[in-house]
């Protein structure tokens, strides 16, 4: 186990004691079958988009980076499935997650990772730079902890608007040094800004851990700014929501931001080109795969619910491969941006000549 | 037309602004309570109330984040950094989220944000609170940067930049606030990208922006007067967009250019406008292009010796009169 | 009372109980007669070389910023006082009290704020930016916060080279939301560093309050780095001595590194253009002159001792103002740096051209 | 002699100068345990051990701030930023407090402390993470700024740069980490400011550094070879210091300039180098200066259209075939 202390584990800080029936709590009970379906089948299209993507990339169909988060996908779709209309989100860099768990579609996803023009983000932003604000998700970025003042612009904006809602904004454990982050919880709390910080702690920054790179718990940092916090297990769905619920409601109802740190894991390298064998061993990860993963303990919990049978969880896994594949159709067959295409959707007013009021160049060569 | 400060109409522009659009947001330190570390946001507090005017704690890098993030929403917030300098520990929000972020979405996001504050040298405040960081900005495709030099300027031009759908960076000056010039009643607005002949000349061109403008143009008196020099001055007012056209149809009037700059020399705004003069008007020129720079050292603090570090009209006059001296 | 609760100022958290007699503290009770007359000296100095320079600057003999530490005094005597050899300080704009406190003359700090070549910066620097590495002075810097982690590097140099010393970081309140702040108390946490955060809470960052920029208790936010913390009242020099021959001791003999938040006050404007009446009542300054003066404070205390009588104090204070004449009259005198000296300081190479090594130009115009 | 790739020339530099002084220490995130993120670092830790070879948290304002102020003390701390493209977040302590801390103090302190890493597009890792930001750097005074082409280039550059008193900022290139080059067993330094002619010739001279050597020596091939055009290729080494005068010598030979740049036009190190060239040889020039340049936009991810956004041999075959049309 990587993380900070067993300790830290125990003492879940304000999030329900360990002993909470999650299915029970009202934000689950209140699903319905089709919702928890729909729920499970997030987090296998996550999974099933991913692997394929890791093949493509092997395939050498994708540059760059591709960061996967096989085994967190709990978190994203837990956190995602409490969105309400005014409620948006931010993430770094490991962003497929959120953006299916949004809703996005998973051909423009994987044509974005080709580098096509029929990306999201028309081949413009790669695997980091998902984003979609008609679905209120604002990104994907690359800068460590870059992410995090942009969320609180997000709940800036909500509070200032006078709507109901709140921001999510993601970051991994490794991000909570960046000092930004604390510039932003100052904000956040000084202002009362319906934001909530999301730590999603999977054990490590690349090949670090977090006993090496962070001294003192990490959402507990919260305090320092008067601001609540809690911690949950990230692999269990139903607590994620039960957990995130609460403080989503503090953020809307009462524009008091908290953190929350969610405890999570990667099966996979920080990226594909990550040896991934300086730092933890593949005891530790089989151990979790074995106990841990979010979509079996999902699964079992609603084969028990009698929810699921396993021809609906063949029928969904089955679904969800063939859509994967057909995104990487999708994507081989659409063109790539032109050289033209380089110039486009830099500045606004470049791609509105229309309505563009200043003179002069925008470009140098 | 009445006569007020830079100052002054900074601050009608940001007025005028919060008076037109319910998302004009003024944010900064001590931009309300205290009426700005300059005074340029003076009564706008008591006017528009802590919704629109909003001071921050001492976070460049979150508030400005914020604004950025704000701005995706259609919040359109114009954010002071008391000074320009400070940028330093908000670059990272600055010249990655706020320049890059429609990039990066495929053009699905445009940041409407305006940070704008003072970035000059000259009233002895040293190395680390003197950067004039317009090159280093304007290096970032997506962003817009803008220096006005006159009162009647930077109305025009804050407004503008306010309206803007692009992240514009507005660089005031700390020795210009107190200067005034002719502006309007009625209002108007100047596009950003639109250089301005500030004076007329067939002899020499010298291309200039903000404070340097003056020095230039009190040097363009001498020469005219003690060396029966004409000297044409161009104000850039905006570096991106930058009106080149305007420069090279002085450059093909006059055949000489002094560039005079508050810029450390090593890849300025200056070097950028010589390396497209010489290639778009190699032929037009009479010998090389010629630049005066703030000398090339950290802000010295001294305050006599910092005016000379700095362009000045005298160190305008002797340049201008040696490349003179050398196309003769 | 301008700071954040009444609160925090009963919970001094780690420090002293409020009935201590600081007196009696050993690090107080072992100073000789002489050394305490020396404390209370290098106190009524800096406040004397202040008002001296104040009447320069209204005299325009002074350029850019002046920021003066009136009412600040103990804060820096009291700490620097704690000096050994091995012990290092870094401080912000606001640095003519520690200048002065670890020894520096007055002269070339007269001489540095008039813009003279024998200025202790060479006239380079100016106010903000007074230096001594040869009493351990590490600056004077401009950027809020952007002395932090320099603090910790010199903690790190100490350690690196296994010395016993500390390095004192210090930093007004509204210094503390800058996020190199925290960058740098986790890397210290973490790594173990000897490095005492100073967070000198003089109630306002310029004409902000604490409360209106600071969510939370400033020192308190050590505590999610797991990092020991104190508070004290800085307006008395024996308490101030107490608290942090306590933090300073854990730093030399454990490497460990601390926070330590001092009440105080400043009487004087930001800096001397601060119009200084938007934000605190002239009432408050009173109070704060009237009842908690450090130099007051001490003097009561040095007489009650029997340590000073009323005839040493006017010695001392006559000798005081004679000094910050000279040093006035010894800037005056002196020349100003030359345009060519614009270019010296840059390059350790250029300024040492028998050494110099690379080729090429340094300089451009 | 040897060869072998630039990756492990700059490791043995490394190894080489942890093992000759005692007060160098190698810092960043991921150069210990995991060998590094581009595997420069790999095997220094299990070599020297973790008071040489140190892991970082992801806090690139505060462990450079703090390799700066251990610097001052005497540690000639290497720092690794994964990219230099994080510079954005450390900015402030980069370039205020290690380029400014000595004249701040006249002369009292110097930093002997080298930032090291990649800055390089080509990889497709898009725009913020692909900053080329050696203009921005060598624009302050203070500083010096080294980008290495070749492995031999690398190795006695870096040891320099670490006996250097000066903060030296060193710019690799993940297109470069493998590419391999002679490198000889026994100890040598190349002074920073020493520019190298990487390719005789005399009908063109191409000024340039880093990865854009290698493209200009690509195209240089070609022209010889199916244009029967002689181009000189002048790796300037290093960015600042500079060594005009071997490119002032070159123009002198071919009175024809064509530089090569991985570099967001604006202000750029080429636009600087225009200034110089014509300012000082303006009589030499045949024509005006032209310059490839990374192609301005935040840069694209999508890998083939990446190719064509950079600098790269068909775009510099291209250029300099222009150039010269124009100049006969
Ligand atoms: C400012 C900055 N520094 C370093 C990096 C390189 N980097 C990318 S991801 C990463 C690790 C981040 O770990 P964590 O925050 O735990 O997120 P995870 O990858 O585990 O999701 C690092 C060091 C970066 N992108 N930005
Ligand atoms: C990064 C940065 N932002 C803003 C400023 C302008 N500024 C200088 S001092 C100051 C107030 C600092 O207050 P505090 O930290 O409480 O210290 P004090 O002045 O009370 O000693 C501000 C905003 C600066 N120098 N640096
Ligand atoms: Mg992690
Ligand atoms: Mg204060």
């Amino acid at each position: 186990m990587s993380k900070k202390s067993t300790a830290s584990a125990e003492k879940k800080a304000e999030s329900a004691p360990a002993a909470t029936d999650y299915s029970r709590v009202a934000v689950n009970s209140r699903l319905s079958r089709e919702e928890k379906i729909e729920l499970h089948r997030k987090m296998v299209r996550i999974r099933r988009f991913e692997e394929r993507s890791l093949r493509a990339y092997q395939a050498k169909k994708i540059g760059g980076f591709l960061h996967l988060y096989i085994g967190q996908e709990a978190v994203a779709v837990g956190c995602c499935s409490l969105m309400g209309p005014n409620d948006h989100v931010i993430t770094a860099y490991r962003d497929h997650g959120h953006a299916i768990a949004v809703g996005m579609d998973l051909n423009p996803l994987m044509a974005e990772l080709y580098g096509k023009a029929t990306g999201c983000s028309k081949g413009k932003g790669g695997s980091m730079h998902y984003f979609d604000p008609s679905r209120n998700f604002w990104g994907g970025h690359g800068i460590v902890g870059g992410q995090i003042p942009l969320g609180v612009g997000l709940a800036y904006g909500i509070k200032y608007k006078g709507l109901k809602g709140a921001a999510m904004a993601f970051m991994g454990d490794g991000a909570v040094n960046q000092g930004a982050v604390h510039e932003a919880y100052n904000l956040a709390a000084l202002w009362k800004l319906p934001v909530v910080f999301v730590i999603e702690n999977n054990g490590y920054s690349m090949g670090t851990s977090q006993a090496r790179s962070s001294a003192g718990e990490l959402a507990k940092r919260a305090e320092g700014y008067d601001m609540p916090w809690g911690q949950c297990n990230g692999h269990d769905l139903y607590e994620v929501r039960a957990c995130m619920d609460k403080y989503l409601t503090l953020a809307r109802e009462k524009h008091q931001p908290s953190t929350v740190e969610i405890d999570t894991y990667r099966y996979r390298g920080h990226s594909v080109a990550d040896p991934d064998n300086t730092y933890r061993s593949k005891q530790e990860i089989e151990e979790y795969r074995r106990t841990k993963d979010p979509i079996q303990v999902f699964q079992q919990e609603l084969l028990a619910e009698g929810v699921l049978d396993e021809a609906t969880i063949e029928k969904i896994d089955a679904q969800a491969r063939a859509e994967a594949d057909t995104a990487a159709d999708f994507a081989e067959a659409s063109p790539f941006p032109t050289t033209d295409d380089i110039q486009k959707d830099v500045y606004w007013e470049a791609d509105n000549p229309a309505e563009r009021k200043s003179k002069g160049r925008l470009f140098f060569d | 037309m009445p006569l007020i400060t830079y100052r002054e109409a900074v601050r009608h522009a940001l007025a005028e602004e919060i008076e037109r659009d319910r998302n004009v947001v003024v944010m900064g330190e001590e931009v309300a309570q205290f009426n700005g570390a300059y005074k340029v946001t003076e009564g706008l507090l008591a006017r528009f109330g802590p919704d629109r005017v909003v001071d921050t704690p001492i976070s460049e890098a979150g508030f400005i984040g914020m604004g950025i993030g704000a701005s995706m929403l259609g919040i359109r917030p114009v954010m002071e950094l008391m000074f320009w300098s400070f940028y330093s520990v908000a670059f990272d929000q600055i010249l990655n989220n706020a320049a890059n972020v429609r990039y990066m979405s495929g053009g699905q996001i445009h940041c409407p944000i305006v940070i704008r504050g003072p970035a000059n040298g000259g009233t002895n405040v040293g190395a680390t609170h003197s950067h004039t960081p317009e090159n280093v900005l304007a290096n970032h495709p997506g962003v817009k940067v803008v220096v006005p030099a006159t009162a009647y300027d930077a109305k025009g031009l804050l407004k503008s930049a306010i309206r803007d759908n692009d992240p514009v960076f507005f660089l005031e000056n700390t020795m210009l606030y107190g200067e005034k010039g002719e502006v309007p009643t009625e209002e108007y607005l100047i596009p950003l990208g639109l250089a301005d002949v500030k004076r007329q000349g067939t002899d020499l061109t010298i291309v200039t922006y903000g404070r340097s403008v003056l020095h230039s143009l009190a040097a363009a008196a001498v020469l005219e007067k003690e060396h029966d020099l004409s000297v044409e001055v161009v104000d850039l007012r905006s570096i991106r967009p930058l009106d080149i056209d305007t420069v090279l149809t002085s450059v093909a009037k006059t055949h000489r250019v002094l560039i005079v700059e508050e810029q450390k020399p090593f890849a300025s705004v200056g070097a950028q406008l010589t390396y497209m003069i010489q290639r778009e008007a190699f032929d037009e020129l009479d010998g090389p292009i010629h630049r005066v720079t703030t000398v090339d050292a950290p802000a010295i603090y001294s305050p006599p010796v910092e005016t000379e570090q700095l362009p000045n009209p005298q160190r305008v006059l002797k340049a201008a009169l040696e490349l003179v001296a050398g196309t003769e």
